[in-house]
């Protein structure tokens, strides 16, 4: 009997390029995302900052990472979610985030969170 | 579930977002620098107490001496060691950090 | 019970090492297990070997060799962070042409796959610092 | 005098503790993270235009281009590259960081 | 003709322990002393928190640096600056400080820094 | 005009040293000098030479190396910050026994007077990243 898989979140609250917490958060979730869990991504306070459209990060010199969120359900990931309240409070409407996600409220986001098996932050 | 905090409340917003979201019957953990946030008549420790109904509020004793606000500290927290600490991480799942 | 322990912070610059191996070192005693210590972001510094503190300070990062060698405890850091920021064990400092490897005794260099197989072995995953 | 900032509006607290000790007539910039201060209908930008009037603010331009927030910013600011950034620090003394 | 001396103002903002910064700015501060010029330091912020009395950091495992900050005075630091509201947002009172210090109105700290000819932020 | 930098944190986690680093570029190519860059916290980082980020990212470390080549500037290791951090010279390494130093080309390991000579001899100190 195949081991039983394990709910894992994967919770992103920091902005990109001011420091590197939402790239390598991203290479974590890749790599997580091969290992047949039930995976789900919580993009919440300034996490969802990483999932604007048209990042154009040449005159900084770093590598813009943000097309690399198109993978995500390429991989199998089950669900991703972003608090919504975290949007309004930073300006973003939902059409202006570059992929399909679940727009959830505060209280959904606290049931998503009690229910894992295990969190991983970023 | 056990949420854990070890950022200052006058230097990040770790401690408004946690509570936030602490659902009702969840432990917080205070640590390192966010002991700071159980000073009495402060702002943090204000809102603190105002979930102190619904969610256990614990400390790392350890931080608090380090500061040196022993004598500061709001009643109602659980001030704890690095061996309760194990406890509460086996007591709680899952666990989330707000950094 | 199983602890997995993600440690994400630089030694000395952060106090979260500081608390983690305080953790660890109760869970230990208390007859827990640590089934590993990823290290992560600038946390790959914990394993850093050249680091030399003041005499009157702890060392961190011959604290985390110790407890590696007392406890047989497997000390991970994620190779890709560690790349980024100048650790290297004995194959990469060959690999590179530099004449010795700065990757303290008791840790390994491997890849991100090695925290999420904890997530996965351990009843508990903690993250420290950020 | 010039001040410095380089944190999220939304994750530290120096914008606002550089706000309250901007004097009249000091310049203000913001760059990396506290690009996103200047995101309009947020707090943050609001609290800005308070001060519009008495402080100058600059923004690295690179630094709205790398978030995609280009758009989405409120007018008055003036958006500069390096090369301004270093006649600023020409202009301007002494120079306070607030991280 | 000695070159005229500069006005150096050291900025403390950090609480100590959590990070090192509190702790690598007294050292800055104990080897910009020796240079003299004219030193003046602000403690603003969570930069009050170093100096509470009594502090005790054994069970951390870090070493206690607090009871460096008596040496400043007798190394010809002309100015020890507390911005007041710092210390009543964070439920301090004055004499609860372990140095001697000039508290400060918002107003005057603002004054402080403009007059500098050099700040060292921390 | 005479700049003195002081940057305080790592690379590649924090985009503080990559701006430091376009304002000194900036300012070179418009003529001024740039008389000191002091590394201090986990700024010394900046100088790790073992440092080797993937092909597709820019090398933070290498590009000083080469700004120090071409302008011949200043770059300062603070001495006791990088002994807590593991970063070391040739001498250092000797002195502790390791066959390799780990300090990148164009820097020097020096005490903290050397960002006070800055702070006197330039007409302007910026401090980057904290």
């Amino acid at each position: 009997m195949p081991p039983q898989k394990k709910k894992f979140l994967f919770v992103n609250r920091k902005a990109p390029y001011g420091t590197i917490h939402a790239h390598e958060a991203l290479e974590a979730i890749l790599t997580g995302a091969a290992f047949e869990q039930r995976i789900s991504i919580l993009f919440l306070d300034d996490g969802v900052f990483p999932l604007l459209k048209e990042q154009n990060s040449g005159d900084i010199g770093l590598k813009d990472f943000s097309p690399t969120y198109n993978a995500l359900s390429l991989y199998g990931v089950e669900n991703i979610y972003v608090d919504e309240e975290s949007l309004i409070e930073r300006g973003i409407a939902s059409d202006e985030l570059s992929i399909k996600v679940e727009l959830k409220t505060t209280k959904e986001v606290c049931l998503i969170m009690e229910q894992q098996d295990v969190i991983f932050n970023f | 579930m056990l949420h854990i905090i070890n950022k200052s409340p006058t230097n990040s917003p770790a401690l408004k977002q946690c509570l936030k979201r602490a659902q009702q019957g969840s432990s917080i953990l205070l640590m390192e620098d966010a002991a700071y946030a159980l000073i009495s008549k402060t702002e943090a420790s204000s809102q603190i107490k105002q979930h102190m109904n619904r969610v256990s509020f614990y400390v790392l004793e350890p931080d608090i001496k380090a500061r040196g606000i022993g004598e500061k500290i709001i009643s109602g927290i659980q001030r704890i060691g690095y061996n309760d600490f194990v406890k509460l991480a086996c007591s709680q799942h899952p666990v989330q950090s707000w950094f | 019970m199983k602890f997995a322990i993600q440690i994400n912070q630089s030694p000395y610059t952060h106090q979260s090492p500081d608390t983690a191996y305080q953790f660890t070192l109760a869970a230990l005693k208390s007859g827990h297990e640590i089934y590993r210590i990823f290290f992560y972001h600038d946390g790959v510094l914990n394993g850093s070997g050249f680091t030399t503190p003041p005499q009157d300070e702890r060392n961190v990062v011959a604290r985390w060799s110790e407890l590696a060698e007392e406890y047989g405890i497997d000390l991970v850091i994620c190779i890709a962070a560690a790349q980024r920021r100048g650790i290297m064990d004995a194959d990469e400092a060959e690999r590179h042409g530099h004449a010795a490897s700065n990757l303290a005794a008791g840790f390994r260099l491997s890849g991100l796959g090695q925290l999420i197989e904890a997530g996965i072995e351990a009843d508990r995953l903690l993250v420290f610092g950020g």
